[in-house]
């Protein structure tokens, strides 16, 4: 928290949970979530796991703010570490005159004059809490019943906000209602005991971090998982099939809980390569198909996908993309898949490639995703991410009154009665593709090479024909899609430092922009929702107007620097790491910093 | 299959399913046999062409969708019945072949066959089981019966091409292995036999449930081991007494390797299939007005995040 | 398995084999009651660890390997049969064990399993299975067994994420399947009958062919249906007079359903291997002077084509 | 044929057979390869096929040359057209005065003044032959003896070229010697009569189109498939896993005879992803192993050839590139996998991706492959196409007495007794690899992020230092062989086109580079056999001496033009197609005259 909002009544908060995996860290988290919602503040979270089930470390970090909020914090102002691990992965990146809170049960922690440390010995409250109830409770319940340490935890952290305790009060209530009058009055006493215990340390001079803001619109706590799967269920899905995987599950999880009501299905299949089969039948018979997955899921999917664009069959393959090659990091964050998405196919066949680029974001880009797949009869690979995909933020709920879906071309009356060609080689490369069912519409969807009617055939002038056809359809998009699915934030007028991104990075881009456009900088950031086929004409235009042209991403190798070169032959500048964890928005105004101050060889006007 | 969707005004003949697209297959194929089987097949079901599918890989028998003037999806090696069954859950109203050789099918596409047993849907899997891999001109399929030359090592390059001296493999049973899927229809016929071929597709067609149909249908170009005389003197019909919904009976008899019988194998007229409890699911959860109101449901689902 | 190569020099007690990395399962994870009993079964046999060989694939079960001081190979989701066949066809002397997990074996990798048995390589195949997928918190598995629920849907986001209504999908039996596929050594353990499992693996190991073995481990935090419990009241011996070498019957045991047996199901001694048969081959093609000679080899095979 | 060839004592004839396949149109083109080879002269084929196994037209191009042949000839003199069909599809692309030599039992085609024509009723000369001879065998024989066709086309042929009858007698008599003293005497009379029936029509005034050559080497006649598993077991390959795939069967087909008696083994598996994974665990264990695939098959193995780059293991994976996407062109050409090869992975593990540019480098670049594998631990992708992997070719042999083979780093004694780290964080980025067996070297390869000893890691430090470490190796390998990885033709010094190309195309541009340069233009041409981790330096010193580069290459979108832009940020023109067939050398011929005529920007210093 700066000086400032500590007085004011604008609220930046940033507080930071750690704790063994299972301890109960994100069961907190998400009870501060909730009390943050309650106050009128918009949230951003960020949470890392470890790969196992249980063990390891979780860390939930929490920001608090009145106002559109872009990214979970650079620095965190009150940490909670429930263990010495936690402490020491998680305990650097503390704003200066932080707040600690720690388990003094657990471990005491290094003195460090940056910072305010408060200890909770929150076991111990937390069973004397108990013990005070256990004679109005017989064995089994008792048993059964945990000490209230987050209730403890919770009250604490209330105190150190110096928020009131009663909406905390009025959450215990609901949430331990039925299990008596004596768990509610533990439960409560811990939440104040945990207050008071506070309190006591701070002493009488304590900031108040926290002010309630009066919310005129509702809004929605979700993940983008959640986001993705009901911009699916908006865009008409009618049939998902999917195989679990970490980041992806949730999806499908979702899905099987929702969809039915939609009139759809959900199928588990028995791997990557039958869920896209299914989903390629369904869609050739009709219906929108849509599958999830991640990385190595992804790369078993690569013959089926080809297979859709060449057999021209729409379908929406989301990838959420998680850390490392192979198995890699697959709890952690990345964009490493971007190339996989665009070259992942033997010889070519047309395919788009989408970005969701925040939470809010993903229910539209998501919409995009079908209405593509349908109008251009082609693969849509929607990629999201670790971070977006798990991360839980209030967004205004989405006004679905104008939802516009598209339905794919079919073949009219004439086109059926005289020699109906599926693959018609039409201006705009789109055919009638007959949906089984329609009468005289009869033919045989194929991969091998073909006529127009579907037949098989090898000859070189066939073959151009039919693959020239093929990709006029992404010469059709970009031309009818491009400019609405780039994204223009920072100055519309020349810019010292002009910032090209994609994915989840634009939160962060977008802070880091304000910050240095505050300080005199002039930064222009193009985000990209449509990634293939490359929006080169919009690129082209943004670069020109830019000094230098900045690429921060999440991949090893700046794969997307790399497809702006293929595509622009702009040279850039590369920002870039791979290393599970997202950007911090001053790791991107640092650098936007130094383009700045550094000399430069003119503007892109070729 | 349930319910299959039948040419409601007209009655079809064989020759109506035929397509203007001519069979590429050699002279002497066993999958013409096969074809006519089909047609036939077809025409006593009188399927409706407009509403059915058949689905197939890659590979000579996986040419069949287009000379067959229903609609067709020729995907790629080995995903037929992942293929067929999202064309059938999508559409419980279409008819839904699969059709493929023993290498697409049981090879490359074997992992497929367990799970389509188990979900069960309203799908014929017909494969044209020419014990090799004709396509590719020649290598070891999982039927084909190869043993080690311990003693003379053949070399004929035309010969079982990636095992010339024998193979190291055992060959696999398909039919013994459905029945132990508990896979609800399996048979077993021979394209030298289009009657009763056709007989047992139109069974395993009105079938409600997953179905495979086993059809022994020699390569004359690339086996010369598995050929039509091989198959006449090793086959014989499943005698008249054969219970097939007794699972273990039709696991002996399936299992026999000297000779191979003929006809129905295995019958589970009781087995759930996923197509009806998908169907079931939607309108245990279907709000009353239906789809219609996509807007108001959806409106619905988003408020239970605020 | 056939010679094994045990350590010559010294005795090894079960915790000689464990390595320094801690199990990361959770607390009551039935993995434990397995690897120990693993543990026990390579003391028994003293197999060298210098010579042994552990592939699995992803998930919990599938990080046994790093918990054990021989070489392992932690590889992707499902193929863990292809990896050890490669591993055992190009060393027979070494000891190669499989593990993994009921969706890594019998899901995304269970098109491996008939051409496995097919090959019948001398590698002991040890199924960790939970009726659940763990490591991705609690789907259904082709082993789990969640009935649709028709009556009164349970959406509890904790059990059975994917299939919160039931599951529209009839669960396969593994053991069932390995006989009809022939597989030479087919049995079942349960975790928490660690000496029993132990004789199991022992027997397995031991055994010259592909064995698989089937162990129910039950999941404590993802799987509250088939639990400890469960199977403590759902499983019983095999009796002492069934004859693992007769295929019907073992078929007809493996079967069962109402009950579990534990113990051997099925054996076929008589079954070739692929590792014997191309050690027969490279020995009948080898010549006299072997792989010293490889240049004048070389420079034979290239003249064939002057 | 030009003018003076036809008179002076050099060879260089084109002939090119037609026919319905199955017609023996192949056996005839077999034939006449062997009788070019027994008059000494080099041999350069070219075949295509239909996808189905009968019925379609083969085509079967050969050309006969004294010296160095570098492509199946751009213009042809001699067409032999069985049928009408194969007439008319392969009708075009004659020379001038070019000779049609037709099966008049089957067809008549259209006069044409640039074409000398000559009819054969082939089928009906060679009934009479049989005729002959029926009273002198009994029945069962007699039906199975097909009349000489094939025989009657040859006789007709080595007339038309003015060749002797002799070696052609020679050959009769030992393939059909023992079939019997009358048949040999049908098919040596059947000659005679082609070559009669020939000799009638073209009257005295006949040119010698071929005139023998004294061989001082023998020479091989090999197909790019041969000399590829020829060139794996040089290298030592032991272990061979795969799945039959035009068109690369052959090389399974091939090390499934010979590799036993190398003491190797060879398995079908039962498909791509198993292929790879025996090839995985093959090499885990210390063996040379090796997996061919084309297009479909590539597809599926890019989970598993991940996991081999972040395991590092070692593994050769070859493609032969096949036409189209999906199952597209399955007996057509194109290098169309090259995106496939170089991104197909989720995420970034190292790789190596290598191309073979003829049949005789085949041998060499496959050796290359599996040295570079096991030095630098980590999958080698090495690229073939159709049109070099089936053709066959007299070839040089290879001299095998200075191979040179590189072994894997194994661990040392005071590695292995000192706590061994399989994954040690060295200055190359090699790490000791122990070999089950090893006393001491225990440890558990995986593809999960991990620390120097393997065990699973995932913090942001251990994720960047691991995977730096791995990319590392890249480095290295340029620095020690990128030089011998690219080959240099055409001018040393300053030229006018620059070419830089890889796989099949480097015989073509070489012969379209020696047309220019006799011509005055001054032509370099740089080709690559390493493609991935991408010789930069090389290219851009070659870039530097040019005053334009040209990239042919057989891709829609022009993937190695795009690649070279990734590395190097040179702009190029790039010179595509993607039809199924192979570019002529005058294609390329064409375009470096007008690239030479053009006026350019400069040359590329920078
Ligand atoms: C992924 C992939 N691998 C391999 C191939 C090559 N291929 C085409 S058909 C075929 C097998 C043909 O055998 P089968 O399925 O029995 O059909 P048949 O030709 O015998 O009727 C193979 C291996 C392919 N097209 N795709
Ligand atoms: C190709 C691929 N798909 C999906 C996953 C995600 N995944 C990891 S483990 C697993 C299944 C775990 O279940 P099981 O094999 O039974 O092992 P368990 O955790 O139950 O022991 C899945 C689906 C993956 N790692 N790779
Ligand atoms: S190769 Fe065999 S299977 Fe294929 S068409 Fe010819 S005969 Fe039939
Ligand atoms: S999730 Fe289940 S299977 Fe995985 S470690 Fe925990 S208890 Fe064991
Ligand atoms: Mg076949
Ligand atoms: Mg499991």
């Amino acid at each position: 928290m700066t000086q400032e909002t500590a007085l004011s009544t604008a609220t930046d908060v940033v507080i930071r949970l750690v704790g063994e995996s299972g301890e109960g860290t994100v069961t907190l988290g998400d009870v501060m979530v909730e009390m943050f919602t309650q106050m009128g503040l918009d949230i951003y979270t960020f949470q890392t796991f470890p790969a196992e089930i249980k063990g390891g470390t979780v860390m939930y970090q929490l920001r608090g703010k009145s106002g559109v909020t872009l990214s979970p914090g650079d620095s965190v102002d009150i940490l909670v570490a429930l263990n010495d691990e936690g402490f020491s992965l998680f305990g650097s990146g503390l704003s200066e005159n932080a707040i600690l809170l720690y388990n003094s049960d657990a471990f005491t922690p290094p003195p460090d004059s940056n910072r305010t440390d408060i200890a909770l010995p929150i076991t111990t409250l937390a069973r004397e809490q108990k013990e005070a109830i256990r004679h109005e409770l017989e064995g089994e319940i008792l048993k059964r019943l945990p000490a209230p340490v987050n209730t403890v935890g919770l009250g604490a952290l209330m105190a150190l906000l110096g928020a009131p305790l009663e909406p905390a009060e009025v959450y215990l209530q609901r949430v331990f209602g039925r299990k008596g009058e004596p768990v509610v009055r533990m439960n409560v006493s811990a939440l104040q005991t945990g207050a008071r215990y506070v309190m006591e340390q701070l002493g009488p001079n304590r900031a108040v971090l926290v002010h309630p803001v009066e919310q005129r619109q509702r809004r929605l706590m979700v993940t983008g998982n959640q986001m993705l799967s009901m911009g699916a269920i908006a865009a008409g899905l009618k049939f998902y099939a999917g195989y679990p995987i970490t980041p992806a599950s949730e999806i499908m999880e979702f899905l099987a809980r929702e969809l039915p009501a939609f009139g759809g299905t959900v199928i588990q299949a028995e791997d990557e390569i039958a869920a896209l089969g299914m989903c390629l039948g369904a869609s050739y018979a009709g219906q929108r198909a849509m599958t999830a997955t991640s990385g190595p899921g992804l790369s078993l999917m690569v013959e089926l996908a080809n297979l859709a664009g060449q057999a021209e069959i729409p379908v929406v393959i989301t990838d959420v993309q998680r850390g490392g090659a192979s198995t890699g990091l697959p709890t952690k964050t990345s964009q490493g898949d971007l190339n996989l998405a665009i070259y992942g196919m033997h010889n070519e066949s047309p395919r788009v490639v989408l970005a969701c680029s925040s939470v809010e974001d993903t229910f539209w880009t998501t919409i995009e995703a079908f209405n593509l797949a349908e109008e251009f009869q082609c693969p849509v690979i929607l990629l999201s991410d670790q971070s977006m995909a798990t991360r839980r933020s209030t967004v205004p709920p989405p006004d679905v009154s104008h939802l516009q879906l598209v339905d794919r071309r079919t073949p009219t009356d004439e086109e059926l009665a005289n020699g109906y060609k599926r693959y018609l080689d039409t201006e705009d490369g789109i055919s009638p593709m007959a949906i089984p069912g329609t009468p005289g519409g009869a033919y045989t969807s194929t991969g091998i090479e073909h006529d127009e009617v579907g037949d098989p055939g090898y000859t070189p002038e066939l073959a151009t024909r039919m693959k020239a056809k093929r990709f006029r359809k992404m010469a059709a998009l970009l031309e009818r899609h491009a400019n609405r699915l780039v994204r223009h934030w920072g100055t519309p007028d020349e810019a010292d430092v002009g910032i090209i991104a994609y994915g989840s990075l634009e939160g962060v881009i977008r802070e880091a922009t304000e910050r240095a456009e505050s300080e005199g900088i002039r930064v222009a950031h193009l985000h990209l929702r449509l990634l293939q086929p490359f929006p080169r004409q919009q690129v082209l235009e943004f670069a020109a107007r830019c000094r230098t042209v900045l690429v921060p991403e999440l991949t090893w190798s700046g794969q997307l620097a790399n497809w702006i070169k293929v595509n622009t032959n702009l040279s850039v500048a590369s920002l870039r790491k791979d290393d599970g964890l997202p950007f911090l928005s001053s790791d991107i105004y640092r650098r936007i910093c130094e383009l700045a101050d550094t000399p430069h060889e003119g503007r892109y006007h070729q | 299959m349930s319910n299959l969707a039948v040419a409601a005004d007209r009655k079809l003949a064989p020759r109506d399913y035929k397509s203007d697209l001519a069979p590429i297959w050699c002279p002497g194929c066993g999958d013409f046999g096969v074809l006519s089987a089909l047609f036939k097949a077809l025409s006593v079901c009188n399927l409706d062409p407009d509403k059915t599918v058949i689905v197939s890989g890659i590979g000579c028998s996986s040419r069949l969708p287009g000379f067959v003037a229903t609609y067709g999806f020729h995907g790629v090696h080995g995903r037929v019945l992942p293929v067929a069954t999202g064309i059938k859950c999508a559409r419980p109203d279409l008819n839904v072949i699969g059709v493929g050789g023993d290498g697409d099918g049981y090879s490359i596409g074997g992992g497929h066959l367990s799970h389509a047993a188990r979900r069960n849907p309203d799908v014929t899997y017909l494969i044209m089981n020419n014990n090799t891999y004709g396509l590719t001109k020649g290598q070891v399929s999982p039927t084909s019966m190869v043993p080690l030359a311990s003693v003379q090592p053949r070399i004929d390059p035309k010969r079982w091409k990636t095992t010339p001296y024998g193979s190291t493999e055992d060959s696999i049973n398909p039919v013994a292995l459905a029945v132990a899927m508990d896979c609800s229809f399996v048979a077993r016929g021979f394209s030298y036999r289009p009657n009763q071929l056709a007989d047992i597709l139109v069974e395993a067609i009105q079938h409600r449930g997953f179905a495979l149909v086993d059809v022994f249908s020699p390569c004359p170009t690339f086996n010369q081991d598995q050929t039509e005389e091989f198959y006449r003197h090793r086959t014989y019909d499943i005698p008249a007494d054969h219970d097939p919904t007794d699972k273990l009976a039709a696991f002996a008899l399936a299992s026999q390797q000297d000779a191979y019988p003929l006809g129905v194998l295995y019958r589970n007229p009781s087995k759930p299939s996923i197509v009806d409890e998908q169907e079931f699911l939607r309108r245990r959860w279907q709000h009353p007005e239906g789809e219609d109101d996509h807007l108001s449901l959806l409106d619905e689902l988003l408020r239970r995040f605020a």
